[in-house]
């Protein structure tokens, strides 16, 4: 066990799995010499050579078009988009493709390509660095989404996405980069895809999440507690598919639900949580199912008061739960 | 007979190295396909089918492409209209036809595509979908993969010419000539994208020079002349294999027939330019070509046409014959078994 | 009033709107010249001229991109996707751009255009000429969203999307072309967005949905009225923003509620009314809430046994209905 | 005296249409943009301000278009390096200042966006986001639209070689040439986007080059030269408001800063070539050449820095002790009102 960073352990997943299997490579815009934006790759064309860590020229739709082609043929390319927000000229490429590949030919082809996609916000990107983008690829079958919120599920799941034999969108908090660390097996592992997690055992209430928000619901859980308030935290992990389980045994341990994302609320992946619920547990629940997100504006702003407002944080998940404690 | 030898010696087809037989199989190929997609219309009127897309007018340069590229060696991301191409890389028409009647036992997609999304891994034959110029990127992938595995393999897709106007042609081409990729991406420039005249379409005077912006050979070659196309492609593939990179082939013929069986292209464009492009067909000219070699005569032309009409009966009533897929297997293969 | 099809109260929306206002064109593929696939612009290009019912070259990300910026300059153009499932190439520029123009300058531009695009199953169009791709830009704050069911509410919507002052991407169901008629009043009128509306009253279940499956719920409300089961039917029509108001009441006349929509049900616009319900309303509720979407596939294939298979129709939805009431 | 005057006749400026107030001034804007760069690095590293990315070595390119087009009249959808060239037509330190800071009197974007996403009503300069090329297909249909509605503008974008190999650039200039459209496109190449140098980037030898696929001419110009990029940019301006169409423009010179505050440029490239290319830096060229030409001196240029550095300072303690905007405002102008 060594404690890490959340951003080495996508790195050391990368690295391990490139190391295991000569199929595996990287490619994206200054993922190579310059070991990427954020030097998540740093080192990599060193070790594995200019073409397994790949500097692509400036076009997602190719990245994204190129990966599939490789994947089809039998290569395992994890297509590195340089922020989430930039994987919208590849949407043709991953949704009516790589999505649509297995399905169409009958099983007789498929496209085990990885789409790592650094979101979130909080870091003064503004509107175009900041995005979570999930909603427009969740609800297409043929993909799995992932979002780890932990160094442990961040590598065990890029693992078990780079060995996948389907397309993965692998959503990164960049907020959690340097920010989260934790302990982090030195043996081989993967966490599966489709498995929900929890974070934290409670009684009161239910908090079901992904991503960065889950530290803010574990710090606010952290306060309820002296305050006699216990949750019960779910951590989803892989959006697409759902725990629908997890979702439904988490639910009754508390009947009292509130779900949080940054996403903003309207067609977000709480929607979705919120209506298996209504639909499986409907006469369980003791309290109306509550959601905390983003709000409902085209992105989040730049300016520190704006994008303060629009962050959720520890306070106003604890408020939340609080409210939902009361109820 | 001596004398017809050497002069044998010296056709075209023999001086590009492909045998008579060869020679006459490409014509065969020409034949099957325009049969095939007569076959397909005939059937979509007499509504046994809902809809087909023919590539008649296209075959020549089809087949022409697909004897340079090597059957089951190299991989192929054809679109729609290249029936010919399929079935010159191994496709049969059985196989199509129960692709066009939608049955269980297609290979293509088990009848879950449109026919003319064709997909046969057996034969390299990548799958396809409708959004179009995708599957340049795709090929652009294969060929990375051959580079980064180090074999010998090109990859091949066609597109239409009002295809090479999506940013997915503009992105792939640019990623391949960047890195000198074993890729062969062939424009079938019909004239036509649904109604909209090449003039209304594509800016630049010929699609072969949309090469310049990719550090690649463009080459634009008569799409009705089969050896023509051969030559091109083959050399393009020569130029792959030895490590030159890409290569933008841009073959120039006529669609001769109407976008689809949904649509009336009279009301775009006049009888009189139809009939003027049927003058330049690539089939009779080519079998004049080997009867004037005199590798072929009226004689087995008829002949051919007979087999190509059984063939073509036998496999109808298979396609027609056989079983729709269950329905519920409409729910399958979403992902893959874990 | 006419009676006249779904496609004419389209054609005659836009003929009339281009009239009325010589800034509003329609630009697409096969637009001009032949009229449309479709034949919905047919006879334009003889009353408006070549660039009025322009044919554009096949690109849609430039058919969304040059809109948009004909747009900010104050025309007003209606730029028609030849297929839903082609929008997908313009991903970037109707979320990237379009939605956030307003946004990111601070209300000093904006961008009035309108993405026509056919959607929906039940053709014979195969996985990509079948889709219903709305839950893609559902969740997009700064789009608006419509999908009218009848030709009175089509021709309506469309004018309204023409003179809205911000994007708006209009769903008109392939299915409807032909198959529906209704009446369409002779003067000028629109039907405001964001105004969902009660197309059947009823006391013992409310059905909220939108499209195609609206006439399907008609159909079926008629039979069941005979076994003595009177159904309430609120027909969206705006998915976004949708009318929360509407879909509150149309829940308390009943507390038995059936979301029907064509679109997948993991991630569809369902799922947000459903949690809308489940947040505001659900301890007047007497029943789960009930969801009948399309499969969870990626698209829906061609093959009679299968279309048929994928595709709601008026029994599979009476089936649901008739259960929800006998709840 | 009159010697002077005569040699003034000849100077290249004149030739060119340029008076000699018009050349100080593209030269006043060409510095004035360098020092607020230069500022705004500063600002980023006291931490007065989060990230900065500057335009430092595209001055003279900027400077050179902007004077060619006609201040609030034309169409101007720039990107983000292009400080010299918004100042140039319109906007003030002032308001760069209060864009940097995020402030709520920002007319770009009121604090909503990064800075250098420019954007200003009055002054024609349209509203541009983070994703890049995007602007190429706008900037057409602002073209378009004068077109359809017979207007005397012209529609000009800028934006990198390594954004010109995305999907939207292809897209835009084929629409733009089918249709003969008002619209320049001008490439800033400076020869990197971020740490990808133009040959692991851009496949084609020039970008200039591209042109030919969107049958329009193409211009590689000296993007040190703003005398040079005047008049290539004035000649396009001119055919497209003659209806000759569009024009793409290459304008070749080196992003002498790193990408922005949070690249560091010698993990890609060395010091020297860095250093070899300050040599070329537009801005001192071009000061020397005003003074060779006689209309300019050395003690001009002292009081022109003082000038600009009173500015800067004024226009940056503005920015900094202007408000924030207020934290509701978060959610206003999501749709028009009603
Ligand atoms: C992205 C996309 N947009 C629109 C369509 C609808 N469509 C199908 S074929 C076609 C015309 C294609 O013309 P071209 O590329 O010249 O090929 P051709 O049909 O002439 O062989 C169009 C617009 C599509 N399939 N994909
Ligand atoms: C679609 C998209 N992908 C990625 C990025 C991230 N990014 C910002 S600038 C840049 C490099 C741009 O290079 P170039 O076009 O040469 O312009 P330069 O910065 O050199 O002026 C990249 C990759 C982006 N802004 N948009
Ligand atoms: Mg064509
Ligand atoms: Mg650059």
């Amino acid at each position: 066990m060594a404690t890490i960073s959340f951003i080495d352990a996508i790195a050391a997943a990368m690295r391990e799995e490139m190391q295991r299997d000569s199929s595996v490579f990287v490619m994206g815009e200054d993922v190579g010499l310059k070991g990427g934006v954020f030097t998540t790759t740093k080192g990599f064309q060193a070790e594995f050579g200019e073409w397994r860590a790949m500097d692509t020229p400036l076009a997602e739709s190719a990245i994204a078009g190129v990966a599939i082609g490789a994947a089809m043929y039998g290569m395992r390319p994890i297509a590195e988009m340089q922020y989430a927000d930039f994987m919208l000229p590849a949407t043709n490429q991953i949704i009516s493709e790589a999505a649509k590949i297995r399905y169409r030919s009958n099983n007789d082809w498929n496209c085990p390509i990885v789409v790592r996609a650094p979101f979130g916000g909080g870091i003064f990107g503004g509107l175009y660095h900041s995005q979570c983008p999930e909603s427009i690829f969740f609800g297409t079958p043929g993909l799995k989404i992932v979002a780890p919120s932990t160094p442990y599920d961040a590598k065990g799941l890029l693992k078990a996405a780079i060995r996948d034999n389907d397309p993965v969108i692998y959503f990164e908090h960049k907020k959690c980069y340097r920010m989260v660390t934790g302990e982090v097996p030195d043996e081989d592992y993967i966490v599966p895809i489709g498995k929900a997690d929890v974070k934290r055992e409670g009684e009161d209430i239910t908090v079901i999440t992904y991503g960065l928000t889950v530290h803010f619901a574990l710090q606010a859980a952290e306060e309820l507690a002296k305050e006699g308030i216990s949750a019960h935290i779910l951590d989803l992990r892989t959006i697409q598919p759902l725990d629908e389980e997890a979702i439904l045994e988490a639910t009754r341990k508390t009947g009292k639900v509130l779900i949080i994302h940054e996403d903003n609320k309207t067609g977000g992946v709480g929607g979705e949580v919120a209506a298996i619920i209504a639909e499986k547990l409907l006469f369980e629940l003791d309290a109306p199912i509550e959601r905390l997100c983003g709000y409902d504006v085209p992105a989040m702003p730049i300016s520190p008061s704006l994008e303060k407002f629009y962050m959720l944080n520890k306070d106003k998940v604890m408020e939340a739960m609080r409210k939902l404690a009361l109820y | 007979m001596v004398q017809q030898t050497s002069v044998n010696q010296e056709t075209k087809h023999r001086q590009l190295g492909l045998s008579d037989e060869q020679a006459i199989e490409m014509y065969r190929y020409m034949l099957l396909a325009r049969k095939f997609d007569e076959r397909g219309l005939v059937l979509q009127r007499a509504g046994k089918i809902n809809f087909h897309v023919s590539g008649i007018g296209q075959e020549a340069a089809q087949v022409g492409a697909a004897f340079a590229l090597q059957k089951e060696h190299d991989f192929f991301l054809p679109y729609y209209r290249d029936y010919a191409f399929v079935l010159a890389v191994g496709m049969t028409t059985k196989e199509l036809m129960l692709s066009i009647f939608a049955k269980a036992e297609d290979p293509n997609s088990a009848g879950r595509q449109m026919p003319g999304h064709f997909s046969h891994r057996k034969l390299n034959i990548v799958t396809g979908s409708s959004p179009v110029t995708t599957q340049v990127p795709h090929a652009v992938g294969f060929a990375l993969a051959a580079k980064m595995q180090n074999k010998d393999f090109v990859a091949f897709a066609t597109l239409g010419d009002g295809s090479s106007n999506q940013g997915d042609f503009h992105e792939g081409l640019n990623f391949a000539g960047v890195f000198k990729l074993p890729v062969i991406v062939m424009v079938e420039n019909n004239q036509y994208a649904i109604s909209t005249p090449y003039s209304r379409q594509v800016a630049s005077e010929t699609i072969a020079q949309r090469a310049t912006s990719y550090g690649m050979p463009g080459v634009r070659v008569d799409g009705n002349d089969p050896l023509e196309v051969f030559r091109v492609v083959k050399e393009a593939r020569e130029r792959a294999i030895n490590g030159d990179g890409a290569t933008l082939v841009e073959a120039v013929m006529y669609r001769l027939s109407p976008h689809s069986t949904s649509d009336n292209d009279l009301a775009y464009r006049t009888k009189e330019e139809v009939d003027e492009n049927w003058e330049k067909d690539g089939i009779p000219k080519y079998r004049n070509y080997l009867i004037e070699v005199g590798i072929w005569s009226e004689e087995q032309d008829a002949a051919l046409h007979e087999e190509i009409n059984k063939e073509l009966k036998e496999a109808t009533e298979y396609g027609d014959k056989a079983a729709y897929p269950k329905p519920e297997d409409t729910l399958t293969h979403v992902y893959g078994e874990e």
